[in-house]
């Protein structure tokens, strides 16, 4: 019994290790994709949503769900700067739009 | 319901012309629908039309004649006022069938 | 552009899905012909020929012989469709006792699309709308006074009529 | 050695024109803009800009859209008109519009002139509401004043609906007004600006499509003018094997160039057809149309 409760000792901490390196990832993700709703959610205000935001922020889901964090951080990052983009489309084009304005 | 079938037969001269309008998906089993599972064959097979007892025009359809498939021939004979009888079986042995007034 | 990435694996799902649909629907086909009890419904209905592949053998299933071209054989279609699945197709002939017109797609799934029997009296020229997968030759094939005559005419087309 | 020199400066002058000119085009255009708009004047505008460039075609043609494009696409537009496919929608809508709700209305109570003949009047700005009105949300006010739920402003029953109203007005002249009120005139603008603006990832804005290139093709279909561009509406699209009405179209073009859609009948829908209705006054309605 005690021999078991030792191994048990020594194998907690390093599955704890592990883990935390993972959750460190997981945690990457969560930051990163948070971000990237807090700018979809901006682009939502100015009415200017992009579909490929959408479609990066659901695989950035999709990977995350199955542990593979690096492509859902990655995903996460992409969805952020589509959303910017989405962003800087709206403000710049409050003006630009009378470029194109039949007169 | 109302039938599936328009038709407008106009006779002049000695000969009929008859158009024909049917509403039907006409279905080519290669279609699938917003889940990705296929839609399975549905099409009108035969289409015959009799004038005075008859079969003045018999169309044999496959799966490549389009939805709401339409049809034009015409025939000698035919005289305002006459019957048109005409009817339809597709590959589900669903059936229709009308009967129109030559104008 | 770091977003085209993500849409190759979708289309190349899309295409592997779409090859195993059609392996699907082929299984399929050849499970509808042994239902017997369908092809007794309408004996006339030429269910061989609607299952052949190529036009040419099409044709052989319909009437059991080949075509000849013919300028007798008149075949109107859009140059351009402009939807694969609606192209207005229409055939007429100056020939005598006309008795068959068929309208065959050479590149669809199955080449046969449409056969009219035009009994005596009845003229020959019909006109419809068919589907087409792709940019190929429509085919129109007349049978009058017991020989086949056919014309052919290149549709190009844009979006594919046949879905999936 | 002298070359080299004329080189140089060469360069040096035609970055300064090029700075200038930059700052000349910025400075001109805040100037043009900042008047308030001025409907009458942007509908003159907008009817010359395309009857300039298709010199050959007829006015009342515009509203044929792709079809007037090109002569290959006119003849199967008129081989589908001989016995159209959106003749099932019609006499839906038909049927439709005079069966009574369960309160034994109908929608002629709803409508003036009994919702006959008066589709070329809509939209129209509300005053006591201070908004844009677009016959399919009348439709659906006028389905719940009655008690009736509301359909979809994509589906069948609405497209069946409007074709049979645009059916009875067939022939009549746009005739859209933009009363006095500031708010109108608000709305008309944002209508104006929507229609000019880049939006979703292809960084299209619909004039992009429709002003700068009708006539072309975008991947396969044939671009139709904005002139004339809903009076056809609803239409039977071969694309969609089925009927769409004027939601469905803006929202499908919003996800084709990868924007997201707003809902159906938000405010800046309703202002866009306001603002694209008004400056094709004159032109005939022709709906329901077929189309590729």
């Amino acid at each position: 019994m005690l021999k078991s409760i030792r191994l048990l000792a020594l194998v907690l901490p390093i599955a704890g290790a592990t883990s935390v390196l993972a959750a460190g990832s997981e945690a990457d993700f969560k930051a990163a994709y948070a971000a990237a709703e807090a700018a979809n959610k901006e682009a939502a205000a100015l009415r200017n949503q992009w579909t490929t935001t959408a479609a990066a922020m659901a695989a950035a889901k999709k990977a995350a769900d199955t542990g593979d964090f690096d492509e859902a951080i990655a995903s996460s990052k992409e969805a952020e700067a589509l959303a910017k983009a989405s962003i800087f489309q709206a403000t710049s084009e409050k003006e630009a739009w009378k470029a194109l304005e039949i007169r | 319901m109302a039938s599936t079938i328009r038709v407008r037969a106009i006779a002049s001269g000695e000969t009929t012309e008859v158009q024909a309008l049917i509403q039907h998906p006409m279905d080519s089993g290669f279609v699938k629908d917003a889940k990705g599972e296929i839609i399975p064959p549905h099409f009108i097979q035969e289409l015959t039309f009799e004038y005075d007892g008859k079969s003045v025009f018999v169309a044999d359809w496959g799966p490549a004649v389009s939805k709401d498939p339409y049809v034009k021939f015409s025939f000698k004979g035919g005289k305002k006022g006459d019957d048109l009888k005409i009817s339809w079986v597709d590959n589900k042995g669903g059936t229709d069938t009308t009967t129109a007034k030559i104008q | 552009m770091t977003t085209t990435h993500n849409d190759f694996p979708a289309t190349r799902r899309l295409i592997l899905q779409g090859a195993a649909s059609v392996a699907l629907v082929g299984l399929g086909g050849i499970a509808f012909g042994l239902a017997p009890a369908f092809a007794a419904a309408n004996d006339k209905y030429p269910e061989e020929a609607f299952k052949q592949k190529s036009d040419a053998d099409a044709i052989k299933s319909l009437y059991g012989k080949t075509a000849e071209p013919s300028d007798k054989v008149k075949l109107d279609a859009p140059e351009i469709a402009e939807n694969g699945a609606v192209v207005p197709i229409s055939v007429s002939s100056t020939l005598a006792d006309v008795t068959s017109i068929s309208i065959l797609v050479a590149d669809n799934p199955n080449a046969l699309a449409a056969s009219y029997k035009i009994p005596p009296g009845t003229m020959p020229n019909v006109a419809n709308r068919i589907k087409m997968a792709k940019t190929t030759n429509v085919v129109a094939v007349v049978e009058a006074g017991g020989k086949l005559y056919s014309t052919t005419k290149e549709v190009k087309v844009t979006v594919g009529g046949c879905g999936g | 050695m002298s070359g080299e020199v004329n080189v140089r400066s060469a360069i040096h002058f035609a970055s300064a024109a090029l700075a200038l000119a930059v700052l000349a085009f910025g400075a001109i255009q805040p100037a043009v803009a900042a008047d308030t708009p001025d409907p009458a004047a942007d509908a003159k505008a907008f009817r010359n800009y395309f009857t300039q460039k298709f010199p050959k075609l007829k006015l009342e043609d515009f509203v044929n859209g792709p079809y007037s494009m090109n002569e290959d696409m006119h003849r199967q537009w008129e081989e589908k008109e001989q016995f159209p496919p959106y003749d099932f929608s019609l006499d839906m809508g038909k049927e439709m519009f005079s069966k009574p709700f369960k309160n034994g209305k109908s929608y002629a109570d709803c409508f003036p002139n009994k919702g006959i003949g008066i589709r070329q009047n809509y939209p129209y700005f509300d005053e006591k509401e201070g908004k844009v009105i677009t016959l399919e949300l009348a439709l659906n006010r006028c389905r719940e004043a009655n008690g009736e739920p509301p359909f979809s402003y994509v589906k069948d029953e609405m497209a069946a609906l409007t074709a049979y109203m645009a059916f009875t007005s067939r022939g009549k002249p746009f005739d859209i007004k933009i009363p006095g009120d500031p708010r109108a005139l608000e709305a008309y603008q944002n209508g104006k600006r929507y229609f000019y603006t880049r939006r979703g990832q292809l960084n299209f804005s619909c004039a992009t499509c429709h002003v700068q290139s009708p006539g072309e093709r975008i991947r396969a279909e044939v671009l139709a003018p904005a002139l004339g561009i809903l009076n056809a509406m609803p239409i039977y699209r071969s694309e969609w094997g089925g009927m769409g009405t004027i939601s469905r179209r803006f929202t499908t073009c919003n996800s084709q160039i990868r924007g997201v859609p707003l809902n159906p009948q938000d405010d800046e829908y309703r202002d866009l057809e306001y603002y694209l209705s008004y400056v094709s006054n004159g032109l005939p309605i022709s709906g329901p149309g077929a189309r590729p």
